[in-house]
């Protein structure tokens, strides 16, 4: 059903957690009746420096999440916001077809993450100097 | 397939082996009594016998007559010709049909099919426990009411119905009763007299059968529009070259049920009862969802929030366990499923839920297993989704 | 059942024996590969893979691909779901049906069913050998036909359809097509798109796999109601727990048949065409039912005039010799084969035919042994009957 | 399926043949599409003293066939006229429901038989005496 790196992931996920002093925090799924994720990530100089995240859902879901942390950590917020669905899909060796929808969901918590740094940092620029 | 080294099946609502003694009851048939049962020749006649044979074994654990036994492929025909056969045959009488919104889904979309074609379905809801009361069966009839159909037991939560009293309230009223039983044979006593049942699902695989057979009984006199039409077999309720290995099967399976139940029910009810009794003890917030005494012997589904069930049963399972959130997951989406929604449970809740069910080859020493590592992978995924687990 | 001194089976159209290397690929699956395939656990997914494979080996059969095979109980279910499955799911786009009067009960009687639910159906007739011209089906077309349905090879007499060109004519007029070919699987080559079929019927327990197996194959993009609703099995075709073993057994049985049928037509041709001979020569008065060149190779049907069929079948059962009316009698009634009248033969004439059909299992002494005795038993009936015998 | 009796009636049948010299003739059955028997009685002083049968039909059809020969040689013309379909059938140690009705062609052969015997005489007793 699933590929080893699926079951690699989802039996050892990595960066689980959270980063209380997150620059970017992103929420996606479905909280009401299905899987979710909170994606954590801290940004310095423009690139990614560590991911965390917190997933409620099936193994799959929890192994997108472990992968898009890997994945994401290094990048520049521009890259990570331009992730595609298939790319954490592909990253894992391929999910079945009725599973795709828990890779679009850790790209998702990806691109909220990093729309969320934008616009803290937006919101910085536009406060007033103390 | 690689079993890891503990090997720990607790998955007996979603299938069963076919016990030893059911294999070789069918092994005859497969390459020398392989004869079509409807054949005049010998070998026609030699297959013709054991089917009877099979068919008086079946009657026997419902306490029906053989002549009321029809062989089908499974559970899922036997509610589909339940339910659309009697329906076809009486919609002259009326167009209205009762259940409940925790049957199987061979039931529930039967009567959505109904529905779609002009029928009218009342589905009641149940209790917190997953119980129906017979006032409500009651309250639910119109004089256009041509059918009830009630499962004896739910496969996902293991809550047994008042069938006795609904089937009494429809005979009563003039109207067919249909019962699932097909997870409550071989676990509780079936008999289609003391529930007034006209029609009755059983299905071979549930009961250490084979699968692709099962039966139904339908009351004599009772009016069926068969689904599969064609060469007259079954008395013209079923066509369809019979499956004699499968039904001389199902027939060994049902006579070994009928014999050797109360003592099933006292071992499965053990082994559940200290499952239950030890998760309870060493997990916290977990709910048990069924009901407290009117429930299956060997069946335990437990809440656990903040874990989601399908990763709950791929962890037991990489831990040799194999147990499922409920009905077999056949589209690989999640879904909360409809019988604990209909329970109260909201769905994250019931998205966080496993059923255990035990079976003639478990024994205590599984429970053991199971508790040496449920509570880590609990919360190995209570972690990984950071739910609040109180103090 | 007491086997007397021989022991011929000559009714392979009826049912065949389970293959031994059919029967060895399903031991595994009864006890220890017994998971439900749709669970989710190690026991689930190895069902899972077995039911692919299996999958991916009746699609071989056919030419079609694995996505569009689905598992059913029998040929009778597959036609069942084919005829009622295309009319229900089209019927907003015509109620007319156009099928054959030689077909299996199994189509005839779906298309009866259908008839009384307000669907037309057009019964072509047959010339004297049991063929349909396709230009009678061009002509019977309508604007609101939505399925034709043209079996591959009879049962009963062993004549073979012009399906391609039937198939043609299906696809230029934008129609469904459906064939019946759980009689011609493994005898026949069988390609789904030579045939422009959009439906095709199989059946286990005609190709030495088990019974209660069969397949259905419906080209991707054909929309079907199903006749088994449930919990969204086989693609929401056809639901209900799989069948494994049977599953397993059907594709094993498929690889077989497809390996091996070139040989097998030479072998079964073989020992007909001397049986037929061997009868023409010695005994007076017969008539030889179905095609002479399209023909299944194994299946001979002859009339004996003044000799009734069942009598001819128990005296040559009491001889050692299975062989069968055409159909199995399922009613006990005595009826002349509705595909004996179809060919123009006289009821009487229908009463008294006979049909052999041989198999992988039969050698040439067996058509010499069953010419040892049918003459002397074809004359004691007539003589019984006194009917009038050519001197 | 069948009783040995009706197997033993079946396989070597009684009294199989016609009587050209018959004092009744009996045709039952359904002669374009089904079961025929053709019963021949000689009957004297009121007592059958033989009876032949030609039989088209199945197993059942013949084994009652040949019974009802041997049930009625022997009886008076008014016993035999009064068969019970049921007669034939027990004394074959019964039929399977649905041949029931080859027990019933034997015994409407030999009530036929008897209506011949019968219509015959009272021509016979009022043709003028030569
Ligand atoms: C209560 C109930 N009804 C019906 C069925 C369907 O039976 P089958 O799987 O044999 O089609 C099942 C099991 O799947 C069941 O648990
Ligand atoms: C041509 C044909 N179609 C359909 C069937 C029905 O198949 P099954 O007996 O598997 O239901 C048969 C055999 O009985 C057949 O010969």
């Amino acid at each position: 059903m699933y590929s080893p790196a699926v079951m690699d992931h989802f039996h050892s996920p990595r960066n689980v957690g959270d980063l209380p002093d997150a620059d970017g925090v992103g929420n996606a799924g479905n909280p009401i009746s299905g899987n979710t994720i909170a994606l954590y990530l801290k940004i310095a100089e423009g690139t990614v420096t560590d991911a965390k995240f917190r997933t409620f859902g099936c193994a799959a879901s929890i192994a997108a999440s472990s992968m898009v942390t890997e994945w994401v950590i290094g990048r520049t917020a521009d890259e990570a916001a331009s992730i595609e669905n298939d790319t954490i899909a592909e990253a894992l060796g391929g999910l079945p077809p009725t599973k795709m929808h828990c890779s679009a969901m850790a790209a998702d918590g990806v691109r909220t993450a990093i729309e969320d740094y934008r616009s803290r940092r937006e919101l910085n620029a536009k406060a007033p100097k103390a | 397939m690689i079993i890891p080294m503990a090997s720990i099946y607790l998955d007996h609502n979603a299938t069963t082996p076919v016990r030893p003694e059911v294999f070789d009851a069918m092994e005859p048939f497969f390459k020398d009594r392989f004869g079509n049962a409807s054949s005049i020749h010998r070998y026609g006649q030699d297959a013709r016998s054991a089917v009877e044979e099979a068919r008086a074994r079946v009657a026997g654990l419902v306490n029906g007559r053989p002549g009321e036994i029809y062989f089908t492929s499974g559970g899922t025909e036997s509610d589909n010709l339940a339910l659309k056969g009697v329906a076809y045959a009486r919609r002259a009488y009326g167009r209205h049909i009762i259940t409940t919104n925790i049957e199987h889904s061979a039931v529930l979309n039967s009567c959505g099919f109904l529905e779609r074609e002009g029928f009218e379905v009342t589905y009641l809801p149940v209790d917190g426990h997953g119980r129906i009361d017979p006032g409500q069966v009651e309250d639910a009839l119109t004089d256009q009411t041509i059918l009830i159909s009630v499962m004896h037991a739910n496969n996902e939560i293991g809550t047994v119905q008042p069938v006795d009293e609904i089937g009494r309230i429809a005979r009563d009223n003039g109207v067919c009763f249909h019962t699932d039983a097909v997870q409550s044979a071989g676990k509780l006593p079936i008999d289609v007299e003391a529930m007034h049942a006209d029609l009755l699902s059983l299905s071979g695989h549930k009961i250490y059968g084979p699968k692709g057979v099962g039966a139904i009984y339908i009351r004599k006199g009772v009016e069926i529009e068969p689904t599969a039409h064609g060469g007259h077999h079954e008395n013209d309720v079923r066509s369809g070259t019979e499956n004699t290995v499968g039904i001389v099967g199902l027939g060994k399976a049902a006579e070994l049920a009928a014999l050797e139940r109360e003592g099933e029910y006292r071992n499965l009810s053990r082994m559940r009862d200290a499952l239950e009794a030890r998760i309870r003890d060493e997990i916290e917030d977990v709910r048990v969802n069924g009901h407290p005494e009117w429930r299956l012997p060997g069946t335990l589904n437990a809440s656990f929030p903040g874990a989601e069930g399908e990763s709950l049963i791929m962890s037991l399972d990489l831990a040799g366990i194999a147990v499922s959130t409920g009905s077999a997951c056949t589209s690989g989406a999640i879904e909360p499923s409809h019988v604990l929604l209909a329970l109260g449970r909201d769905p994250r809740t019931a998205l966080g839920s496993v059923r255990f069910s035990f079976g003639r080859d478990n024994t205590m020493r599984d429970v053991d297993y199971v508790m040496s590592r449920l509570p880590g992978i609990v919360s190995r995924l209570r972690e990984v989704s950071a739910a609040q687990v109180p103090a």
